[in-house]
C-alpha cells in the first residue's frame, strides 16, 4: 500500500468537489439555455476515477478523454476558466469555441484532447505514448475510456500494440455498467470479464472500487509506476456509476427513478470519501468545508467568466485548419 | 391527408415496412427501449420486440458488416447509424465490401441493406465537428452505392420505402435540422421512385439545384428573390446517386441560369459535380456563369457564430442568384 | 470422440489433394505468366484446416474467406473448373473475372465470399448467423480469419457481437504464426492466448493440431452442433503452417530456405493424414493413389477448362453494379 | 542528375528525412526487413533499426491513431499504408481525428503526420476491386488534410520531404503504375512545395489538367495530337489539396480550352471539381466545353480487359481534347 500524504488526500477532496460542482454548475446553465450548445454528459458519480488517477500522473503525463471528460480534464489540472468558456463556446474556452465540451483539450497540462467519437482518443493516447517511448522520456500516456467503448475494434487494437510495443500506457476503463440507455454487461461482452481480456493481451491488470478514490489512486500509482519504468501497460477497471442521465435532460426510460435514488445514496464517492478522511482523521469537519467552499468559489467564478467572455470573433471561422 | 413531421414520416415508413416484409428488421444503437438518439424508432419496440429493432453495441463497423452478411443470407438489414459522422468507422465495410459485393461476386448475390444516417448542422444546438458533416460525398463517389437525402416527410416515407425494398445498398441521409419540419403524408401506401428529382418550385429564370436543408433555403431565397423579378425553379435532387441529371438539363435548357448548392464543403464536393454536369450538358443554353454554393473549406465548429460563416446561408444563395443575372 | 465413418475419412483425403494440387496448379499457371493476375496466396500446408471445417459443414451452412481462400472455397464444395477460371478472370468463373482469386465465391455451396481486405469477411459471416438466427433455421456460418487477422478491431467486434446475440458463428482461426512477413507471436498478442481471449467474449473454446485433420474435423463438428442446437459461438484455434511465401513468388527474407524445408517435412497434414489412415486400416495404398489420381485429373480438367474458357466481353463491364 | 525510379527517389526522401531528423520515423505492415509490400522501405531497417522502422500489426486504425497520437506529442510519423484502399479501416481516425485536431482543439496543436498510400490501377497485373482504388476524393474533400500524388520520381522525392516537414496532415498518394518509372534526381537536398502545380509540357491550343498516371496519359495523347496541330499543355496538379488553381486558370487564359483527367470515378470525382472551377474562373476565356475524363462509375474489375473499359485511356483523352476543338 502507498502512502498517502495528508496534503494528497485534501486534494483529492478538492478536486471531486471541483467536479461535481463544475458538472452541477454546467448542467444549471445548460438548463437555463445558457450553455445551449451540443450534448453536455455529467461525470457526477464518476469523480474518484478521475481524481485518482488525474492526481497520480504528473503534469507531463497525458490524458486523451471522452464525450464524459470534464472531470479528467480537471483533474488533470486543466483551468476551471477555460473548460467552462469553452463548453459556452466562447474565446476565451481552450479551444476557442471551436471544439466544445466533447472536444476539450488543454495541452498545458497534458490534455491530448476528448474526443466525442466513442474509442477514438484511445489510440491517440497509445501514440503519445509511443513518442515518449522514442524520445527516451519517462512520460506516460492514459486514455479513459468508458465500457462502450469496448464494442470499438480500435480499442482492442490499442491494447494489442500498448503491449507488442510495451508502451507505456495505462488504460481507464470507467465502467459505469452502461452506455447511453444500453447495459454494457449485457452488450459488451468482455467488459465483466476485462482480467481474462487483459490477460488475451498481455497487459497487467487491476480491478478497483471506482468509488474509492484511494483504492483507485493506489492501483493508478501502481500502474503508472509500471509504466514510468519500462515495464509496459496496464489496464485499470475502474467499476463505477453515472448519477446522471446520459446528457443533461436525457429521459431515461431504461432505469427508474428509484434505481438512480438508490444508485446515489449507496455510491456516492464523495461521501464515501468523506467517511474516510474521518475515519482517518486526515480532515476535520471544517477543513472540509473549507475546501467545499473554495471548489464552489472556483466554480461560481469560472461560470461568471465564461459567461462575460466574449464570442470569437465571427471573421475568424477560417482560423487553425492549417498549421 | 393528414400532416406529419418528417421525424414520424420516416418512423412510419419503418414501421409499415416492418409489418409489410418479415425479412425487415431494424439494427443501430439505443434504437430499441430507448427510441434512438433522435427518437426515430420510438415505439417500434413496443410493436415489433426486441428480435427485429435490434439494440447493437457501440461497434459500427460490426453493425454495417453483420447487416450486409444478413443481406447476402436473404433479410432486408435497415441500419440506424447514430449520426453520419461515426460511419467513418464502418467505412470499409461499407465501401470496400457492401458497395462492391454484388459486382466482384459476378452478380451471385444481392445486397438488399440500408444504412440510415443523420447528417448536416443543426445551428441552434451545435455539437460540433463531428456531429454534423454532410457526408454524402463519403458515399456518391463509390460505385454500387445508391445515396438519398430526403427534403420533405413525404419525400422522407416514400424514398425509404422505396430504399427498403430496393436490392442494393442504399444509403439514406436524414437533415437533422429537418426532423420537425411538418408536411401533408397520405395514409396509403405509396413509394417516390430513387433517381428521380422532384421541381419543388416551378419557376423560369434560374434553376437552383439542391438536396436536404439547401432546397428549405432556396425556397426562402426564391421568396426574397421574386420580388426582383427573379423567378427561382428549385429542384430537389432527392437522389444524389443515381442522379437525375435529365430533370436538371430540362429546367436549365428552360430558366437558362443555374445555380447548385450542396451543405458539404466545397473542394471535392458535390455541387461541384452538379455543376460540372450542367456546364457539360447545357453549355449553349446558359445565359450566364451557373452559381456555386457550398460549405467553406473548414470543418464545422462548435460555436454557431462560426458554424454559420462555414455553412451556406440563405443570403449566399440570393447572391449567387443574383451574381447569375450579372448582378455583382 | 465422434464417428468417423471410412467414407468421410476418404473424402477428407481426396479434397486435401485436390486443395494441394489445386494450389500447385495455380502456381505453375502464375508462373508461367498464364495465371498473371493480382496476388494469389497458396494454402499449402493448411488442407487439414479447410478439410476438416468443410468436410463438416453442411452445404447450406455459410462460410467466409480471406486472401488465401482456394482450399476454402473446394473443402466447402464449390466446381474447381468456375475457381480456377475465377483464378484466370475468365468469364465461366464464379465472378464472371471480376473478382478474382481475393474475392472468390461459390453461393451455390454457401460461400459467402473471399474478402482481400484482412478480417472483413468475418463481419459478414456473423451477418449471415444472424440471418439464419433470425429465419428460424438451423445453419450456422463459419468465418476463416488468419492470425494476423486477430490485429483488426472488427473481429473483436465480430467476436462480441456474436457472443451476446448467442449467433451460431464458429470462427476458425488458422494460426500459421506469421502475417506476410510478420511474426504474430510477436505482433498480435492474442494470438498465443486465444483461450483467454475467447474466455474474454464468452466463446466456446477449443484449440486443436490444425495439421491433423480427425482433430480439426472433430472439434468443428462439436462447434458446429453447438451453433445449430442454439448454444452459441464457438473459436477454433487450429495451428497449423504455411509452406509457401505469402504470396507465389514471395521472397521470404523473413525465414531461411532450411527452416521451410523443415516445416514441410515435420508438419505435412497429408503424410501425417496417410499414416493415420494406414494405421487405422482405412484405406489401402492402392486406394489412396487412386484418390489422389482422381483428385489431380480433375484439377488437370479445371486448369484445361479454365484456360480454354473466353475472357468476359469488354462490353459487358458496367454489369452487376445494381441488382 | 542521377537517373532514378519513383520508388527510388520516395525511398530516398525517407533515408534522408530519417537521417535529417531523429523526430522522423515510419510505420507500417512489413515495412521492415521485407521491405514493404512495393519494396519502398527496402535498406532503410538495415540503416534506421527497429525502432525508425516499425513493423506493425494488420490495424489499419491503430496506425493511424498511433501515429496521429505521436505527432500530437511531437514526432514526425510517416505511415504507410499497404494499399490505399485499406485506409478506409483507418477512415475515422484520418478524417474525424486528425484532419480536425488543429482546429477543434483552436491550435493547441500541430500534427505533422504523413500517410503514405500506393493507389490506382495496375492493369498489368491487377488485383482487383479492393487494391486499384483512386481514393484521392476520400480525403481532398475534408478540410484539414493535405493531398499529394505526384507524377515523376523528382516530384515524388520533393514532395515528399515537403510533406514529412509539413505540420499538417499529408495524404501522400503513390501511382503503383508509377513505381518502376525513371528520371532524373538530383543529389542535393531540394523540396518541391505543396501547393504548386507543374507545366510538364507546354502548349497553346488546349490545356490538360491531371495528376499521376494520368499526366503520363495526357502526355502520350500530347504526341498524337501533335500530329493534327493540337498543341496541349499539360499541367500536373501534384498537389490536390490545396489546390494550386492559379497555374490552372492561367494556363486556361492561355490555351482557351480545356480537359480535366482524373483516375478516379466520375461521380462525385475530382475531374468535376476541377472542370467546375475552370468554367467558374475562366467562362470567358474558353472557346469550347471542358473535357471531362474518368473512370466510369463500375468498380474496378480483376479482369484487366474490363478493366481498361471501366479506367481512363490514352484514347479518351485525346478524344476530349478533339471535343473541345468541336470535332466528334
Ligand atoms: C462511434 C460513436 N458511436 C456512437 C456515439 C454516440 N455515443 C456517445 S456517448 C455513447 C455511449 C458511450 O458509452 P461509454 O463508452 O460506456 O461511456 P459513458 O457514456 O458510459 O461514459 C454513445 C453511443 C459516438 N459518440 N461515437
Ligand atoms: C486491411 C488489410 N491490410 C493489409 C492487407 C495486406 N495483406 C494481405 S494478406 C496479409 C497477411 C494476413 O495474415 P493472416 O491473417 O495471418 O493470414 P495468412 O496470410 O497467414 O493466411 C496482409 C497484411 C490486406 N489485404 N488488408
Ligand atoms: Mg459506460
Ligand atoms: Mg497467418
Amino acid at each position: 500500500m502507498v502512502d498517502l500524504s495528508g496534503d494528497l488526500l485534501l486534494r483529492m477532496y478538492y478536486t471531486m468537489w471541483l467536479i461535481r460542482d463544475f458538472e452541477n454548475k454546467a448542467a444549471e446553465l445548460f438548463m437555463k439555455g445558457i450553455l445551449a450548445k451540443g450534448g453536455v454528459h455529467s461525470s457526477v458519480g464518476q469523480e474518484a476515477v478521475a481524481t485518482g488517477v488525474g492526481l497520480a500522473l504528473r503534469q507531463d503525463d497525458w490524458i486523451s478523454s471522452t464525450h464524459r471528460g470534464h472531470g479528467h480534464q480537471l483533474a488533470k489540472g486543466a483551468d476551471p476558466r477555460r473548460l467552462m468558456a469553452e463548453l459556452l463556446a466562447k474565446d476565451a474556452g481552450y479551444c476557442r469555441g471551436r471544439g466544445g465540451s466533447m472536444h476539450v483539450a488543454a495541452f498545458e497540462v497534458g490534455s491530448l484532447g476528448a474526443y466525442a467519437v466513442v474509442g477514438e482518443g484511445v489510440p491517440i493516447a497509445v501514440g503519445a505514448a509511443l513518442a515518449e517511448a522514442m524520445k527516451g522520456s519517462d512520460r506516460v500516456s492514459a486514455p479513459f475510456l468508458g465500457d462502450g467503448a469496448l464494442g470499438q475494434g480500435v480499442v482492442h487494437e490499442s491494447f494489442n500494440l500498448a503491449s507488442v510495443w510495451q508502451l507505456p500506457v495505462v488504460f481507464v476503463v470507467e465502467r459505469n455498467g452502461i452506455a447511453v440507455s444500453t447495459s454494457c454487461d449485457r452488450m459488451v461482452a468482455p467488459s465483466t470479464r476485462l482480467a481474462d481480456l487483459a490477460r488475451a493481451y498481455g497487459l497487467r491488470y487491476r480491478g478497483v472500487d471506482g468509488q474509492d478514490v484511494v483504492a483507485v489512486h493506489e492501483a493508478a500509482r501502481e500502474a503508472i509506476a509500471a509504466a514510468r519504468a519500462g515495464q509496459g501497460p496496464s489496464l485499470l477497471d475502474c467499476k463505477t456509476y453515472r448519477f446522471e442521465g446520459h446528457y443533461y435532460g436525457e429521459p431515461q426510460v431504461y432505469r427508474s427513478r428509484e434505481e438512480t435514488e438508490a444508485v446515489r445514496r449507496m455510491h456516492d464517492p464523495i461521501a464515501h470519501f468523506e467517511t474516510y478522511l474521518s475515519e482517518h482523521g486526515a480532515a476535520r469537519q471544517e477543513e472540509m468545508r473549507e475546501i467545499r467552499q473554495r471548489a464552489s468559489e472556483t466554480v461560481e467564478d469560472a461560470a461568471r467568466f465564461a459567461q462575460a467572455s466574449p464570442e470569437p470573433e465571427p471573421a475568424t471561422y477560417g482560423e487553425y485548419v492549417y498549421a | 391527408m393528414p400532416n406529419l413531421t418528417y421525424k414520424e414520416a420516416i418512423k412510419d415508413a419503418l414501421a409499415e415496412e416492418l409489418r409489410r416484409d418479415s425479412a425487415v428488421f431494424i439494427m443501430g444503437e439505443d434504437i430499441g427501449l430507448h427510441g434512438g438518439a433522435f427518437g426515430l424508432t420510438k415505439g417500434l419496440f413496443a410493436e415489433f420486440g426486441p428480435d427485429r429493432i435490434k439494440d447493437t453495441p457501440i461497434s459500427e463497423s460490426i453493425i454495417a458488416g453483420a447487416a450486409l452478411g444478413s443481406a447476402l443470407a436473404g433479410m432486408r438489414p435497415v441500419v440506424e447509424m447514430m449520426f453520419g459522422d461515426f460511419s467513418a468507422l464502418a467505412y470499409d465495410q461499407i465501401v470496400n465490401a457492401a458497395a462492391k459485393a454484388r459486382f466482384q461476386f459476378g452478380g451471385q448475390c444481392k445486397t438488399p441493406l440500408v444504412i440510415r444516417m443523420p447528417v448536416g448542422a443543426l445551428s441552434w444546438k451545435s455539437a460540433g465537428v463531428v456531429h454534423c458533416q454532410s457526408v454524402d460525398n463519403w458515399y456518391v463517389q463509390i460505385p454500387g452505392l445508391k445515396v438519398v437525402l430526403p427534403a420533405t416527410p413525404y419525400d422522407a416515407k416514400g424514398l425509404l420505402k422505396s430504399a427498403i425494398r430496393d436490392d442494393n445498398p442504399v444509403i439514406f441521409l436524414e437533415h437533422k435540422a429537418l426532423y420537425e419540419v411538418a408536411g401533408d403524408v397520405p395514409d396509403e401506401d405509396y413509394v417516390v421512385p430513387l433517381g428521380v428529382a422532384d421541381i419543388k418550385r416551378s419557376g423560369d429564370t434560374c434553376t437552383v439545384v439542391a438536396c436536404g436543408k439547401m432546397v428549405h433555403f432556396a425556397l426562402e431565397a426564391a421568396v426574397t428573390l421574386a420580388d426582383e423579378g427573379i423567378d427561382l425553379e428549385v429542384i430537389d435532387l432527392r437522389t444524389l446517386k443515381p442522379l437525375d441529371e435529365e430533370t436538371v438539363f430540362n429546367s436549365v435548357r428552360k430558366t437558362h441560369r443555374a445555380v447548385v448548392v450542396h451543405e458539404g464543403h466545397r473542394s471535392g464536393g458535390l455541387a461541384a459535380d452538379w455543376g460540372m454536369r450542367i456546364y457539360t450538358e447545357c453549355l449553349d443554353w446558359l445565359d450566364g456563369p451557373v452559381g456555386w454554393v457550398a460549405a467553406k473549406d473548414v470543418p464545422i465548429p462548435y460555436n454557431d457564430g462560426l458554424e454559420k460563416r462555414v455553412l451556406p446561408q440563405v443570403a449566399d444563395i440570393v447572391a449567387a442568384v443574383r451574381k447569375t443575372h450579372g448582378e455583382a
